[in-house]
């Protein structure tokens, strides 16, 4: 038994330092004071985020017995993580002090979550993962809670946890079998090695116990049929924990897929690759077509974050077994997570500032959003656009690439999955265009300047640029993402 | 890169001929931008232009009285592809007997107008127009290439449209400007395909006219295609010069002011047609005979046609249009009967334009004295108006076809020319002679004798007006003899250089034709030498009432084109386009939505319970509901169980 | 960089740079954004015709190139240049561009918020230049999609009534159409040379020699052309076109009809037909087909108009149904025909719009019924310049509408090898009863406006004849409308090379 | 000797009724309850393959997942009580609640 | 059959009908004590199959700490007696669901292991206590902490949701 290479946990030593500092300093802090566990929670990141800094170029480094491995792929994430971490702490600090949250325990749990996701990328074991997802997970449930006086927040939460309970046991339960069927293995790479020479007569437990695990992730990554919980939880949370479930959250159960599926079951891709198929053609679809009906901002976004989700997962629909198209359908799944990412926190970051005024963040509350307060409109403009994968903007390219690798290496599937997801982004465009118009095109009932925190305005002045900026030269994030690769080296 | 196919005696003035055509079109443009500030308000610069192109215009025609050879040349306009468009000049005798008239013409007008349009509200805009009309006539007649004749002609087109709608305050105006533009249009449009015809044959290398006259009678092209391209340049010709079924127009046209009339209704632009005939005439010797029949055909059609409707008008410039139309068929039915008729139906063209040129001028200034087209209202004018009433008889005797007048030379040419093989023609051409006479007769007689029958006070017109109704009065009496056959008829040495065949006159035809006007004269006399009320044309029962009607051809072409093309296709075609295409897109969108709603409907009934369901509408209240509602999530657990299941049933037993 | 390499970079996004200049200019200096928006414009024209100066006539392949690495991970490049085929267009940009700037000195649209307006305004035009500069599919799909953004919010913000439901249908319609397009441009980018490559050269070189299968040609050649119809637009993807103009402010009609509409025939001779030339073929039929029947509908769709503005915007389906035509006909003279359809157009509709724009300013309504006639006896100068451009549009020779039309009717009489030639013919005729129905309407038009007499209730309404602003923006169209049609040649010797060079790929 | 498949079986039918108990409970603690059946079965088939397999990681496993589940109740419960109290106080708060 | 194998049948046998039970039982206090029993089975197979730490854990922590959580958490909210306020209408469609994944699960899993056969069979060996503390130290020390993490964020969440606020 090798020593524990602390460099490599470093970011996550930091961040429960943070943890637990948070949460001792919050029970001194007066009431009036109990926000400066934001600031303080800020500064821990942007710490962890220096030390994570510190790592890249010396991965990939393996520790607890490669049950933890820093490659570049983690790297990326957990660099993608402590972002969004820091902006939904930007996005976090007015809404919860004015709220009348718990805003020590908040910063503690959405700390703890983020340990949780930061743990996901690195975690080569199925205990591991199992772990992180719990960890992302747990305080998940309870955040989306948060507003306790709220029936719509309890009702989420209630709901987010049920769900998530119920597709951990049955992920487990396909672990428990995996466990079983390899021999006690629960290394990913070792799972891989195993799986492939199995026994005939236990392939068909395997490929259910493989299917099982998956169903964890797709809840996690809000795929159809698993995906009923996300827009109650979204709508009834407080604005930043639905921003940090529909990104980081997501994000993780996508970390977490991607190892699952390109590293340990990838022997057994001809099973799973139409099962992905599925997925991502029934969630981008479903997604989009209920998205249509939706009068809410935030229950939009989470039908327009389910059907994002289906396009993230057409990639894995593409996988085979080769080296080269497998990298090009990582690359791109992994492409396209960053830039959702990136956009969808902005235009959380918009519907923060704007349920300040309009709690209920209906649609039609955006109206006339372009006088009232126009870096906010024009930003949300932009996030919409791009989220509709319509030029000038990030959304475009990442579209770009995930049509590429399907046209380019999918074959007729490839082609079809295209075309579907074509079609469904042209459908998806008339919802994600309902918000502009109102923006631009409506009266507000109120046209008086409606004043946004200086962190939100901030995050939405970034994110837009680096959307628009992101359209110009994708090229950082491809290549990122092309590095980053867990197939072909 | 000036090509230049010309004669060696080519020398001087002859060069430089392109310059008549190009200075009405300098003067337009002064006009424009000028003509407000200057004295005169730019009447000046029009004749001026005019003036000097008419001068320029004789001393090119002496080039050819001295027998001077043809003179061509050109220069590179643009290309495309393999296609040259040049910009060039074609002066033959043809080119220079055209040019004095239409100067002459012109030249008459612009004077003529000072005192017939003085006062008026857009007298320079009026000059404008007329000076880029004359420029587009001048340029037709030098063009020596179908594309740049065809620029003139639709030029000519819209000048002609502005002036018939110069007044366009009454609507009756603009509707016959509009008439007249897309009337003649109608017959452009396959004139523009002739040409194209023509283009292709040379295989889209060039559109000159020489070069593809002495192309088409070639083994190299089609006879089917050079037959189709005549027909085609004879819609042109049908268009312009007004001829049946497209006649229609010209009568209209009368609504713009009187020495437009003169100018582009009766002497200048509707005698184009004819003159493209001639300028084609090898296209139509090359085509199938059938080519020239149909030619007759149609101006036989509007000879007699035109010629009956003149009877029964009160309005004396559409006794005159009519008159015209008849005309022009005239020299239309003489391009039929081959060579020796084309070159009569020029010298037809030659000495029409002025006595028409004459007629329509002097209308103009009895209508300037009695305020009034209406022959009803006039009466006893030789009195008040002595110079207008001689000018004006001198006209008539020349429409009439008395000599020793230009219309008598002229006819007896086209009789001479028809005589010989062509019996049918010769007749026709006698009858229509007795029917010109009649109508001429009818309208001097109610015009100038009898007593007036309205309360006007009218007198002569100021010398601005009568100069030019002299001198065209002159002109009227003096062209006839260039192409006498006594006299030598030097006019066709002129225009064809040589002289193609003896014009002698024969006395038997000279005797017929001068018996048929003689005869509508005296008719006409004894009908009309006391105003009758009504008219005794009126009373000839169904004839009358055809006649009236315009053997309801106008009546056809509102009623049967027009407007259901205007008011009901359009109208349908719009419903369509609403409706149907649109409809089709909205219809889209529609069903997007529907399906969109079906299956939020599904998620939110089936799935998320039927008590959220209402739930969209008041989010309060479902929020409530749903609380109540805590069960529903385990619809969610139903779905994630079944789905788990239904996948392991599909896939892994697939697997 | 030399001036070779950087000048059309530099030219095409110069607006846009100016558009940020402006953004930080306070909204009250409203007088100076405006200035800037003209000497902006301004700036990009004179280098424009620096460039078109420079341009070596007598060459017929690409100028002013620059080619490189743009994003490597799909082999997108930088790739611009210009040709005669772009020349007369990216000139036109630039030009209507900055008469737009200057109209813009007197008039901005309700609600007014100037720098926006010229924000995007600045936006479109390098948008729509950038169109017919890029040589890279994926390059020219970005410059083409700019182009809707600033033109949906045009609309949308500075339109009439029913502006939001234009905006929409024009933005969704052409959003559609080019997505459509898109999958084209990456089945030709699967299915090019390897390694894959959106370079419009490499797959132009590819196409001409065959390399595309039959059907493969016949699929894309279908999707890149609905995306393009739609553009064109092309009967019957041309209903988004009266909506948007109806709605749009006079600035937008006039960039809308002036230059957006020629991006989609541009596309088609830039792209559709080198690259797939057999598809082409099959197509030039139904395309021929297509643009007769919208040369004779759109003219009696005009007939059926009430509305002033709408008329303009059907009569635009009507000329570039020509343009069309002369694009299918495949041949040379078509081909040149269809570009000088598009430039006469450009200036033509756009002076048309522009003075409808006037018209309503004076008179607060575009019902024709309402206007009632008798303009030509309050505003003369205005009823002139509109009456010379409405005779000038519906084909007069001398001006600058004939000779695209006489030209396209002219290629369809002998179509390019391979087609049907009685089909062309018979679309020839078409082409010829549209001139006639198109003379019909716009004389009618005439009548109902600037003729007559005025009615009663406007008497009393003081009316001013055209502004000295009006005529600063109007005299190079209005001199462009006359100098195109004495000197076609300024647009003929510009495209005559490139397009042979393109007919050579046909094997023509 | 112990065969492996019938604690499977046991473990599958653990599962199952936990499955049934989710669906058909009405009640939240209930449903909870059913989910504890779950975990269970998913502990039996953790332990059992690590006594089949003489492998301690197996039990390792276990030992965290009733760990985690020990948590989820904590966190499950307090959501419940949550609801309740709203819902106690959902009919005489009913106007406070439309401000939402 | 060897004694070890009837001692966890009739386990199996009483944990599944217990579990039965939970699932059905009209009373909530009812249902909460039959879920003792049935881990309490749980926790005997864990020590049929030489699990002993496991199984001790089970006990403590479930019959301990679980059941009695549950036990306040019904307190607390009062939770109503009876089939139909307990049940919901879709309780045979839960059955169906049910059964199909237990059908669906034996299937697969006799199809993996020869169920009647002795070729899956074996003899639990005992696993110390030693053995399991130091795989947990050592291999999964990362886990564990972190799992102390999300223990602890349960516990402080847990007690801000449940926890009465005085003002809002």
């Amino acid at each position: 038994m090798s020593a524990i290479d602390y460099h490599a946990i470093l970011p996550e030593l930091i961040l429960s330092g943070t943890i637990v500092v948070v949460l001792i300093v919050d029970v001194f802090l007066p009431a009036n004071r109990k926000w400066l566990a934001m600031p303080l929670s800020f500064v821990g990141v942007v710490a962890t985020l220096i030390a994570e800094l510190t790592l890249i170029g010396s991965t990939p480094r393996s520790t607890f017995g490669g049950t933890f491995v820093v490659d570049n792929f983690a790297v990326l994430f957990q660099l993608f993580f402590l972002t969004v971490a820091i902006v939904v702490l930007a996005i976090s600090l007015r809404y919860f002090r004015e709220g009348g949250f718990y805003q020590g325990e908040y910063y503690f749990l959405l700390l703890t979550s983020f340990l949780g996701c930061m743990l996901m990328p690195a975690s080569r074991d199925l205990l591991m993962l199992f772990i992180s997802l719990e960890l992302v997970s747990a305080p998940g449930f309870l955040m989306a809670a948060f507003r306790k006086s709220d029936p719509l927040g309890n009702e989420g939460g209630l709901k987010f946890f049920l769900i998530g309970v119920l597709s951990t046991a049955v992920m487990l339960f396909g672990m428990s079998l995996i466990y079983g069927v390899t021999g006690g293995e629960t290394g990913l790479s070792a799972i891989a090695s195993k799986l492939t020479g199995l026994p005939p007569e236990q392939e068909t437990l395997a490929l259910a116990a493989i299917l099982f695990v998956v169903v964890g992730f797709a809840f996690k990554v809000s795929a159809f049929p698993f995906q009923f919980w996300a827009p109650d939880t979204y709508e009834g949370a407080p604005v930043p924990v639905a921003a940090f479930l529909a990104v980081a959250s997501k994000a993780a159960g996508f970390a977490g897929l991607l190892q699952l599926m390109f590293v340990a079951f990838i022997g057994q891709w001809e099973f799973w690759v139409p099962i992905f198929a599925f997925l991502s053609i029934a969630t981008m679809t479903v997604g989009n077509l209920v998205a249509l009906q939706q009068n809410q901002v935030v229950r939009l976004l989470a039908y327009s974050g389910i059907a994002q989700a289906g396009y993230m997962l057409l990639p894995f629909a593409l996988v085979t077994n080769d080296a080269v198209t497998n990298k090009d359908a990582f690359a791109a799944a992994v492409t396209y997570i960053l830039i959702y990412g990136v956009m969808n926190l902005g235009a959380f970051a918009v519907a923060t500032a704007v349920s300040r005024r309009h709690p209920l963040l209906l649609i039609k509350d955006f109206a006339g959003l372009i006088r009232t307060a126009p870096l906010l409109a024009v930003g949300m403009t932009t996030f919409m656009i791009s989220l509709a994968g319509v030029p000038p903007t990030g959304g475009f390219w990442a579209k770009i690439l995930i049509f590429r690798v399907a046209i380019d290496r999918g074959g007729s599937l490839g082609v079809s999955l295209a075309v579907i997801m074509l079609v469904n982004s042209v459908v998806s465009i008339y919802y994600y265009f309902a918000v502009p118009r109102q923006m631009i095109f409506e009266p507000a009932v109120d046209e008086s300047r409606l004043r946004s925190p200086a962190l939100v305005t901030a995050v939405v002045a970034i994110a837009m640029i680096a959307i628009v900026a992101l359209f110009v030269f994708p090229t950082p994030f491809a290549d990122a993402a092309g590095i980053s690769t867990l197939v072909g080296g | 890169m000036v090509a230049e196919t010309a004669d060696a005696a080519a020398s001087g003035i002859i060069r430089y001929t392109w310059v008549i055509a190009l200075l009405p079109f300098i003067s337009a443009a002064l006009i424009l931008f000028f003509g407000k500030r200057v004295p005169g308000k730019g009447s000046g610069f029009g004749i001026l232009a005019v003036g000097a192109g008419f001068v320029m215009s004789l001393a090119v025609l002496w080039h050819f009285v001295q027998g001077g050879g043809i003179y061509a040349s050109s220069v590179s306009w643009f290309s495309v592809g393999s296609f040259e468009i040049e910009l060039g000049q074609y002066v033959d005798g043809l080119t220079a007997v055209m040019l004095v008239v239409v100067t002459a013409v012109s030249l008459c007008v612009h004077v003529y107008s000072l005192g017939y349009m003085h006062g008026d509200v857009r007298f320079t805009w009026f000059y404008v127009v007329l000076s880029l009309f004359t420029g587009a006539m001048l340029n037709v007649v030098i063009a020596d290439n179908l594309i740049q004749l065809l620029v003139g002609w639709e030029i000519m087109g819209v000048c002609s449209y502005l002036l018939i709608g110069h007044w366009y305050e009454e609507k009756e105006n603009s509707d016959a400007a509009i008439k007249a533009f897309l009337t003649t249009r109608v017959g452009d449009v396959p004139f523009m395909f002739g040409i194209f015809a023509l283009i292709f044959a040379t295989g889209f290398t060039t559109s000159n006219i020489h070069e593809i006259s002495e192309l088409v009678g070639g083994p190299g092209v089609s006879a089917s295609l050079v037959s189709a391209a005549a027909l085609l340049l004879f819609g042109g010709t049908i268009g312009k010069s007004a001829q049946f079924p497209l006649h229609v127009w010209l009568p209209d046209a009368m609504a713009g002011p009187t020495p437009v009339s003169a100018l582009i209704h009766a002497a200048t632009m509707v005698a184009a047609g004819v003159y493209l005939v001639g300028r084609m005439y090898q296209v139509f010797l090359a085509a199938d005979p059938m080519v020239l029949q149909v030619v007759g055909i149609v101006g036989g059609i509007t000879m007699f046609g035109a010629a009956l409707l003149a009877l029964v008008q009160f309005d004396i410039k559409k006794v005159l249009a009519y008159s015209t139309i008849s005309q022009l068929a005239y020299m239309v039915i003489l391009m039929s009967v081959g060579e020796a008729g084309r070159n009569a139906a020029f010298f037809h063209l030659f000495t029409h334009a002025f006595f028409k040129a004459l007629l329509f001028l002097g209308a103009g200034s009895v209508i300037h004295a009695v305020h009034s087209n209406d022959m009803r209202d006039m009466g006893g004018l030789r009195r008040t108006m002595p110079v207008t009433f001689w000018t004006f008889v001198i006209g008539s005797a020349a429409l009439a076809g008395l000599p020793p007048l230009a219309g008598f030379w002229s006819k007896d040419e086209l009789l001479v020319a028809a005589s010989e093989g062509h019996e049918v023609v010769f007749t026709l051409l006698l009858v229509a002679a007795v029917i010109t006479a009649f109508y001429t007769t009818r309208m001097v007689l109610m015009t100038f004798f009898g007593e007036l029958r309205s309360d006007a006070h009218p007198h002569e017109s100021p010398a601005s007006m009568t100069g030019p109704l002299v001198a065209l009065a002159g002109a009227t009496l003096a062209v006839g003899f260039l192409g006498a056959g006594p006299a030598g008829a030097v006019f066709f040495d002129w225009v064809f250089l040589e002289h193609p065949e003896a014009v002698e006159l024969v006395p038997w035809v000279a005797g017929l034709s001068i018996a048929a006007a003689v005869l509508g004269v005296v008719v006409g006399w004894f009908v009309y030498r006391r105003y009758r009320d009504p008219d005794p044309t009126l009373e000839m029962g169904g004839f009358s009432r055809i006649l009236v009607n315009k053997y309801y051809l106008d009546d056809v072409y509102l009623k049967g084109i027009v407007h259901p093309i205007r008011d009901t296709v359009s109208a349908g075609v719009y419903w369509f386009n609403q409706h149907v295409l649109d409809g089709v897109v909205n219809g889209a969108a529609r069903v997007t939505r529907r399906a969109a709603s079906a299956i939020g409907w599904f998620d939110r009934t089936v799935i998320d319970g039927a008590v959220n369901g209402a739930g969209q509408v008041t989010r309060g209240f479902s929020g409530v509901l749903r609380f109540i509602q805590t069960g529903n999530v385990q619809w969610y657990a139903v779905a994630l169980f079944v789905g788990v299941i239904a996948l392991t049933i599909v896939f892994v037993r697939i697997a | 960089m030399n001036w070779q390499e950087s000048a059309i970079t530099i030219t095409t996004l110069l607006p846009v740079v100016g558009a940020l200049v402006i953004l930080f200019i306070p909204p009250e200096k409203d007088r100076l954004t405006r200035g800037l928006g003209i000497a902006v414009t301004g700036a990009a024209l004179v280098l424009a015709i620096a460039i078109a100066v420079t341009f070596d006539y007598g060459h017929g392949g690409l100028q002013f190139t620059l080619d490189v690495p743009w994003i490597p991970a799909i082999g997108a490049r930088y790739h611009v240049a210009i040709d005669g085929i772009s020349m007369p267009l990216y000139v036109l940009t630039f030009v209507l561009s900055f008469l737009c700037a200057i109209y813009t000195w007197k008039y901005v649209p309700e609600p007014g918020r100037t720098k926006a307006f010229i924000a995007l305004m600045l936006l479109l035009e390098t948008g729509m230049a950038g169109t017919f500069i890029a040589f890279d599919l994926i390059l020219f799909f970005v410059f083409w999609e700019m182009v809707l953004v600033p033109m949906y919010f045009l609309i949308g913000i500075w339109g009439s009534s029913n502006r939001e439901y234009a905006a929409i249908k024009f933005f969704l319609y052409t959003l559609f159409g080019s997505v459509i397009m898109l999958l084209g441009f990456l089945a030709m980018y699967f299915q090019g040379p390897e390694p894959h490559t959106f370079d419009l050269v490499r797959l132009t070189e590819f196409g001409s020699a065959g390399g595309f299968s039959h059907t493969f040609q016949l699929i894309v050649f279908g999707a890149v052309a609905l995306g393009f119809a739609v553009k064109v637009p092309m009967w019957p993807f041309h209903t988004w076109l009266p909506d948007a103009h109806t709605e749009a402010p006079t600035i937008g009609s006039v960039l809308l009809a002036g230059i957006m509409l020629k991006m989609g025939t541009y596309g088609f001779i830039r792209i559709a037909l080198p690259v797939l030339p057999e598809g082409a073929q099959a197509y030039a039929p139904w395309i021929g087909g297509l643009a007769a029947i919208a040369i004779v509908y759109a003219a009696l769709a005009c007939l059926a108009q009430k509305d002033l503005k709408r008329l303009i915007a059907f009569s635009s389906v009507g000329h570039m149904g020509f343009v069309m035509l002369g694009i299918a006909t495949l041949t040379e003279i078509g081909i040149q025909a269809a570009i000088f359809g598009m430039v006469a157009h450009g200036v033509i509709t756009g002076m048309l719009f522009f003075c409808v724009g006037s018209i309503y300013d004076r008179y607060h309504t575009r019902e024709i019924a309402v206007i009632g006639g008798g303009m030509g006896q309050r505003m003369p100068k205005l009823a002139g310049v509109f009456a010379f451009v409405a005779i000038a549009s519906l084909g007069l020779p001398g001006l600058a509408g004939f000779w695209g039309e006489v030209m396209a009717l002219l290629s369809s009489f002998e179509p390019g090898a391979g087609l049907n030639v009685a089909l062309f013919r018979a679309f020839m005729i078409a082409g010829g009863i549209g001139t006639i129905l198109t003379a019909g309407y716009f004389l009618w038009m005439l009548q109902r406006v600037n003729l007559g007499v005025m009615p009663e209730n406007w008497r009393e309404h003081s009316f001013s004849d055209i502004l000295t602003v009006e005529w600063l923006a109007w005299l190079p169209l209005l001199v462009g409308i006359l100098v195109l049609g004495l000197f076609p040649r300024l647009v003929f010797g510009v495209t005559d090379n490139a397009v042979a060079s393109l007919m050579g790929l046909f094997g023509a | 000797m112990i065969r492996l498949p019938l604690i499977l079986i046991f473990s599958a039918f653990l599962f199952s009724a936990g499955v049934y108990g989710v669906l058909a409970r009405r009640n939240a603690v209930m449903v909870l309850m059913a989910i504890e059946l779950m975990l269970n079965a998913v502990n039996v088939n953790l332990v059992a393959f690590a006594a089949q397999l003489g492998d301690i990681t197996g039990q390792v496993f276990a030992l965290f997942v009733i760990a985690v589940a020990a948590a989820e109740v904590g966190i499950g419960l307090a959501i419940v009580i949550l609801i309740f109290r709203n819902r106690a106080t959902i009919n005489v708060d009913e106007v406070n609640l439309l401000k939402w | 059959m060897s004694a070890q194998e009837y001692a966890f049948i009739v386990l199996a046998v009483v944990g599944s009908a217990s579990a039965i039970a939970v699932v059905t039982a009209r009373n909530v206090v009812h249902a909460a004590l039959y879920l003792v029993l049935s881990l309490l089975s749980v926790g005997g197979v864990y020590l049929v199959l030489g699990a002993e730490f496991v199984a001790w854990v089970q006990i403590l922590i479930y019959v301990g700490a679980i059941v009695i959580l549950f036990l306040f958490g019904l307190m607390l909210t009062k939770a109503p007696i009876g089939r139909d306020t307990l049940d919901n209408q879709r309780r045979w469609l839960g059955a169906l669901v049910g059964l199909g994944i237990f059908a669906g699960l034996v299937f697969m899993i006799q199809d993996a292991f020869d169920v009647r056969g002795d070729a899956w069979a074996f003899e639990p060996v005992q696993a110390t206590t030693e053995q399991v503390g130091s795989a947990m130290f050592r291999s999964y020390i990362l886990p564990f902490e972190a799992i102390s993490f999300l223990l602890l964020a349960a516990l402080i969440g847990a007690v801000v949701l449940a926890r009465k606020d005085d003002a809002a």
